[in-house]
């Protein structure tokens, strides 16, 4: 399944783009597993989602958990801990 | 009901006047204006530059209002962020609500700035004299957050 | 810290930005605006007469904004309230709080303004098609206040 | 002793002045006692300081308790429970 990934603020920065569109296997069909997916990559993509550091997720535009069901058409986001105001 | 995202600088003045105005039913209009500092963490702040997700940061600060407005009797409310490039003492972020009485018009503008600081999908980052850095997430905006569960 | 006891109206966005731009280590302004109602307990209101205690009314708001200083780590405090006679929409009073954090200008704010409801000398008089009346103390106000002590 | 008394709001109203200059007898030392001694002038006096309302009084600018001590030149003020904001 199609889906876009935006990434932002430092982990933009770490994988150093700020969008990607991606034919997704149908069995990655969560956050975590979208997150092992992309640990895939190397080294870079691995450490972002080692659950060292607070990586949050949005699934078209509202805040999800690990859990989360992907669908075709999705856009997922991830990014740190926000800190506006 | 109101979000504003924008790059420009605000009245701060004009937008609490139109708040008041709008409505002879209000008593009390409060409100909170939020500007860059010149010093964070001890190093002399430059510059402080604000990125945000825009579809998902008038969705967030939206519900906040709309979460607001469930918990406190309020008349409306008014959130102004700005993105992009700022220097000290400029505005960063107006938060208005007005209600008839006071204690209802506190709650909800405190209310709003504590989630706003820990849900809407805003980073900044510092320019200083050794480099640009991200600023890091307080406990203490966790905490505040926390207050409101119960 | 000042107070200001005036009959002519204020301009509040002039205020806050003098108070936010007098130091850039300000990272918080809060303010409160109060204004006149055009209905209270049920009676559309004409008027507001705001009578007061001149030499009382300085001192006690002032003794007010050092308590606050003493409780909260504030950078600066503004507190302008208007006698005279008021119509519906005028503003009656300004209190603003500027600090480092929002969490201590939304606190020293609230407990201004608790504090002046209940210990500073001005009496409401009301004009109604009814007749004149004095505004009646609200219980509120004094379990407002009460919250601060312990 | 010479004292001088200022009334507010309501109270001013009810005595239908604002300010007097009073010399008092020197046995008259607190409040409770002053307003003792002014509820003799009649019903109108007698009838605010009765306690069935509530009446603050300031001594030279201060809220004071009917204990309060008042010494000569002192201001006193008699008002209702304030009401700004």
């Amino acid at each position: 399944m199609n889906i876009k990934i935006l990434y932002f603020a430092r982990v933009k920065e770490a994988v150093n783009y700020s969008a990607e569109e991606l034919a997704l296997p149908n069995d990655i069909s969560t956050i975590t597993a979208l997150k092992n997916y992309l640990s895939q990559r190397g080294d870079t993509w691995a450490d972002l989602f080692d659950g060292k550091q607070t990586i949050h997720a949005a699934i078209n535009h509202e805040l999800v958990d690990n859990l989360a069901t992907i669908k075709a058409g999705d856009e997922i986001a991830f990014f740190p801990p926000v800190t506006g105001g | 009901m109101a979000v504003r995202i924008q790059m420009e600088d605000f009245d701060a003045g004009q937008e609490l006047n139109k708040l008041r105005l709008a409505n002879s039913s209000i008593g009390a209009l409060v409100s909170f204006v939020g500007q860059v500092r010149d010093v964070n963490e001890g190093d002399a702040i430059n510059t402080l530059t604000l990125e945000h997700y825009p579809e998902m940061t008038e969705k967030a600060l939206t519900a906040i209002e709309n979460e607001a407005k469930t918990r406190w009797d309020i008349i409306d409310s008014l959130v102004i962020h700005r993105v992009g490039t700022l220097k000290p003492l400029e505005q960063i972020v107006l938060v208005a609500v007005s209600s008839a009485h006071r204690g209802e018009a506190f709650s909800a503008c405190e209310f709003i700035m504590d989630f706003l600081k820990t849900g809407a999908p805003f980073w900044k980052k510092e320019a200083t004299n050794q480099g640009e850095r991200w600023v890091e997430v307080k406990l203490s905006d966790d905490l505040a957050k926390a207050r409101w569960e119960k």
